[in-house]
């Protein structure tokens, strides 16, 4: 019980979410992990149509990180209430649904859809860098971010969680404006905007061009958002960005995060969302701390 | 059977030839569940660069023993630093992945190319006793060890270079055509270049004969997780080279 | 010759310079590399009045980067002009100095006191994100780069190169705005903003809480800051941000970089100027290529 | 005296104590050049992580041979990854940085707490055949492996230890005092925890004893090019502890 978390009325069991678009919907993982010990899946990105995503390669490798361009590859939302979301239900973990319009009204479309039992929460995409409408456009203006937050409000009573870009001058800005406009949570952050080129064929690596990068290089940009997001709303953040061990997640707790993700660690150590939660709990216990929460924002900045 | 992560212990690991090398790993689990065509997922060093895992096709296996061999190139980083590990280190593997080849055949002509020979060598094994037909091409004969490595599991070897050093000047989709003429295969299966598949599913399926071909795609996950790996199928559904493939019926995935 | 470039006037032996704050004023890497065969050096950030930096840790490693909050620590630049930049003559190789003013007037005050002989140019450094005043606040909005960029013109006639932000939504505006205020070049990128925690002591590895991050982790940042900006001004780029070898250099240039430089890298290897030069000319050689400007811009994105 | 890079060969590397560790480095220019005092600043992997170089003072040198050792605590990532190269690897060190102590003297006391030993070690030797005393502290007996280590370069060794299990009980410090009233030292070297060089500066001042000692600091480049390291000096001037230091005069940067 010393990991157990309520983030905006999702009960989980640890603080150690699977970030969107990194763990497929679960099962993919089953073999390695034990579903039902992870805090919360966020299920890969979701839209009103199927989408095949980018062309070309979609991954590539940088230095302590990774470059995608995945282009929100799904099978669409109704694809995904009918055939997926009923093998989640032979788990006991809560779902909650990545989703990405490319207008206002599909966002709230897509969320009137996806309120049904099964789905724990929403997780609003409002920064994807790698599709053309919609997408990170949403996530780098307030307006607009606060303008998606309340259409979905209005259609769903499910918990709304707000997913931030990093690729912006003020983050916290655009926090608050999803807060005002009722979000009931924040995550941050998805990818930073990055490149990379083949210098013997003198092309990007990545069939789109651009992609966006994750893994531990983007941590100390994630951790400064979340600490200074943190600080600036009064909703629960979810942290994200390069979390690798239990080390890395400790610090985005003091940092302000009540919950964390973890993504490209998956992909190198399929038992890491399990293995995390573990290391935070022998922290705990080392320590004589009773509950993870005594951990959050818990960092002295003054030296 | 179940996927795994396992720590596999070097066995033995040397050159087949310049940049070549065939690493046997301990690792039982895995090597109990292997199929041929699936592949293991390495991480090749404990720091985070490189980050990702690499993915390399299960060439031997020895179900007894409990050991799984990868034959690979070293072509960057990461297979450079798998190179370095001498017996007794540890290899950190996912698998066995992907989906595996059918093996439901009495005639079998193998085609492959380059590296893609690796999977089929497993295949042939596993087909064994069954009379395996193999046709292998590359540039030169410097890039036909593999014939050796072939010989005590094949009935029959045929080799093509780009530059006639060794068996016959040209492509294998050159000398396919003949093959097909005087023998009569129930079953093709090919793994190489892309060009070298479209070219033998073509063959293939003008002579009625089911083809199965083995995909190749920069991989995250390796699970079917990430979406890194996914092309368009004939149906217009996607498909995930990871966990759908890496092989296919290659009218599944291939416009013929 | 095949690596001689001129940028905006400052004729350099290589495009390969070395980055301001990581290189001293050179002389301090001396026994190390011959300094006549760096491109050009950008000396440390130097202000109006001398300057302690910050207190504390100063830096921090973070995966396959770091993390500084040096805070501008430098004489001032009356003790620059009459004691460093004697010293320097002595090398034949471009100096430039990096400038940072709390106020537009101070930008203005160091242009005026640094157009004397032995300055090859002056780099604007409207992107630190490390002081209290000015610093990165100029960076990050349009009218005030420009505003800095035309009182530092007003007052030499040396060629000026402004330094960018990457903590921006839209670098290339700031680019554009700093072009048409008349900077003669643009460098990108300054440090992206970033943090690290100490989970023992629950505070800051940094003593000024937030640090610049650098090193191999942003490459892919920068080099997708460097083509953006580069198709959209007509002034040369100079590319930086995570370079550790020639390869990396060469990904800058095709990206539209006119030169490149090398900051982080030189702490790891003394040589990376030098060398980085020395492999791009083997490059060119071996493909043939008679000049380095036939690489700048020549990614092709057309897949 | 100019400073280099070069690529020390791994002579010898074995366990002094639990988790320290003595490392003999073939690198003949710097051990030529090297003062007691001086570092090498040492990269310890090849990847990008992690990426900076580690300072580790000289604590010893043979000229001759052309070899120099370091002693030191596996406390983290880079040295952990320092402590797994065996003889025959090689380390890419720079060196010899910074400035080292002045050997100016007759009657020298060295006073040194945990790794502060280190540079103190190479001191000793230097001062040679001049009569060395040395004054060490630790918390316990198991911290003080360094008093064999300096037995046969040192005219007489003094011990404290915080629980007084080896030695007097209490803190070198507390010890200083009797030292300066039995013995005449016409200098004091100290290297350790802060604390304990400003109350061992403190003491030398009251006896007008000229006094050195040795700071620390994280360090980027180690040549006084990035400002990293930089301390106040007590003139309102800055040092740089890589270039101006790590060896200062106490009065030239504490406050007594
Ligand atoms: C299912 C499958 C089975 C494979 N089996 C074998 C095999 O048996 N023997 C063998 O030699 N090679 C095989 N490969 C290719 C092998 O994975 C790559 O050569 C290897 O990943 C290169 O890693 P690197 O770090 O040395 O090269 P780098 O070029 O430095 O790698 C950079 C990145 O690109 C990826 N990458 C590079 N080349 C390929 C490639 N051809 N396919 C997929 N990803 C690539 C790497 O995984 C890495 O993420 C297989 C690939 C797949 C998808
Ligand atoms: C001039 C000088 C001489 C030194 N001589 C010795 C010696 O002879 N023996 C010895 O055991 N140690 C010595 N140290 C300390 C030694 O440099 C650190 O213990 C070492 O860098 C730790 O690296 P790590 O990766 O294992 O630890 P981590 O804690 O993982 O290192 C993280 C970062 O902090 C830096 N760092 C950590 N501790 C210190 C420290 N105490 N001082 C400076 N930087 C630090 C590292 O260099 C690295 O950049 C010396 C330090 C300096 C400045
Ligand atoms: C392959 C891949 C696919 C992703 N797909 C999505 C997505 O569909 N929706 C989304 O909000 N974020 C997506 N992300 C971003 C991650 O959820 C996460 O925000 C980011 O990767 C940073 O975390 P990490 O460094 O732990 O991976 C994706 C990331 C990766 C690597
Ligand atoms: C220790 C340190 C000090 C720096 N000081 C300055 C500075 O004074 N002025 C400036 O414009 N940039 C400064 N920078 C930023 C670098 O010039 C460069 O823009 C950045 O480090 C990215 O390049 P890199 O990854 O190659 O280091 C500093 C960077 C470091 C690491
Ligand atoms: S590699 Fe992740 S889906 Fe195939
Ligand atoms: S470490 Fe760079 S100035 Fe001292």
């Amino acid at each position: 019980m010393m990991l157990a978390v309520d983030i905006a009325g999702i009960k989980m069991k640890t603080p150690v979410m699977t970030a969107s678009g990194t763990f497929g919907s679960g099962p993919e993982y089953a073999d390695f992990v034990d579903l039902n010990k992870i805090g919360a899946i966020v299920v890969k990105g979701t839209t009103l149509t199927p989408r095949d995503g980018n062309r070309g390669r979609r991954i590539a490798e940088t230095p302590a990180g990774m470059l995608n361009c995945i282009g929100l590859e799904n099978p669409g939302v109704d694809e995904f209430v009918s055939r997926i979301l009923p093998g989640l239900a032979a788990y006991d973990v809560p779902i909650i649904v990545n989703i990405a319009g490319a207008t206002t009204d599909e966002f709230a479309e897509l969320a009137r859809r996806l309120s049904v039992p099964g789905v724990a929460g929403l997780e609003l995409n409002i920064s994807c860098p790698n599709v053309k409408e919609g997408g990170i456009a949403f996530g780098t203006d307030c307006a607009s971010a606060a303008a998606v937050v309340a259409a979905v409000r209005r259609n769903t009573a499910l918990p709304v969680i707000t997913k931030l870009s990093p690729n912006v001058t003020d983050i916290v800005s655009i926090a608050r404006a999803a807060e005002d406009a009722g979000s009931d949570a924040v995550s941050l952050i998805n990818t930073l905007l990055g490149m990379s080129i083949d210098i013997r064929r003198w092309r990007p690596e990545l069939g789109n061009v651009l992609g966006g990068l994750s893994g531990p290089a983007i941590k100390p940009v994630a951790l400064r958002m979340v600490w200074q997001v943190a600080r600036a709303v009064k909703c629960p953040v979810i942290g994200l960005g390069g979390i690798m061990t239990a080390n890395d997640a400790i610090e985005f707790l003091l940092a302000g995060a009540s919950a964390v993700a973890v993504g490209t660690a998956n992909f190198v150590n399929p038992r890491a969302s399990v293995e995390i939660a573990e290391g935070i709990r022998d922290y705990l216990v080392e320590r004589g701390i009773k509950h993870v929460s005594e951990l959050v924002g818990r960092v002295n900045e003054n030296i | 059977m179940s996927k795994i992560v396992a720590d596999g212990i070097v066995i033995e690991h040397f050159s087949l030839a310049p940049m070549i090398k065939r690493l046997t790993l301990g690792a039982p689990a895995i090597a109990r569940a292997a199929q041929p065509g699936q592949f293991v997922h390495v991480r090749v060093g404990e720091g985070y660069h490189p980050l990702l895992r690499r993915p390399l096709s299960i060439a031997e296996v020895d179900r007894e023993v409990g050991n799984i061999t990868v034959i690979y190139r070293i072509v960057g980083q990461g297979t450079a630093l798998l190179a370095s590990l001498p017996p007794g280190e540890f290899v950190d593997c996912m698998g066995p992945l992907g989906n595996g080849f059918d093996l439901n055949t009495e005639r079998p002509l193998l085609v492959g190319g380059g590296m893609g020979l690796a999977p089929l060598l497993f295949l042939a094994k596993a087909l064994c006793p069954k009379p395996v037909t193999a046709l292998m091409g590359g540039r030169t004969k410097e890039e036909l060890w593999w014939r050796n490595v072939f010989l005590g599991v094949c009935r029959s070897i045929h080799v093509t270079t780009d530059d006639g050093s060794m068996g016959r000047k040209g492509f294998t989709v050159n000398l396919l055509p003949e093959l097909l003429e005087n023998c009569k295969y129930d079953r093709i299966y090919a793994c190489g270049p892309l060009r070298m598949m479209e070219g033998v599913a073509r063959l293939a399926r003008d002579k009625g004969i089911p083809c199965q071909i083995s995909f190749e795609d920069h991989m995250a996950c390796g699970v079917g997780a990430c979406l890194s790996c996914t092309c368009a199928g004939t149906d217009g559904k996607r498909r995930k080279v990871c966990s759908d493939g890496p092989v296919f019926w290659a009218e599944e995935v291939l416009e013929l």
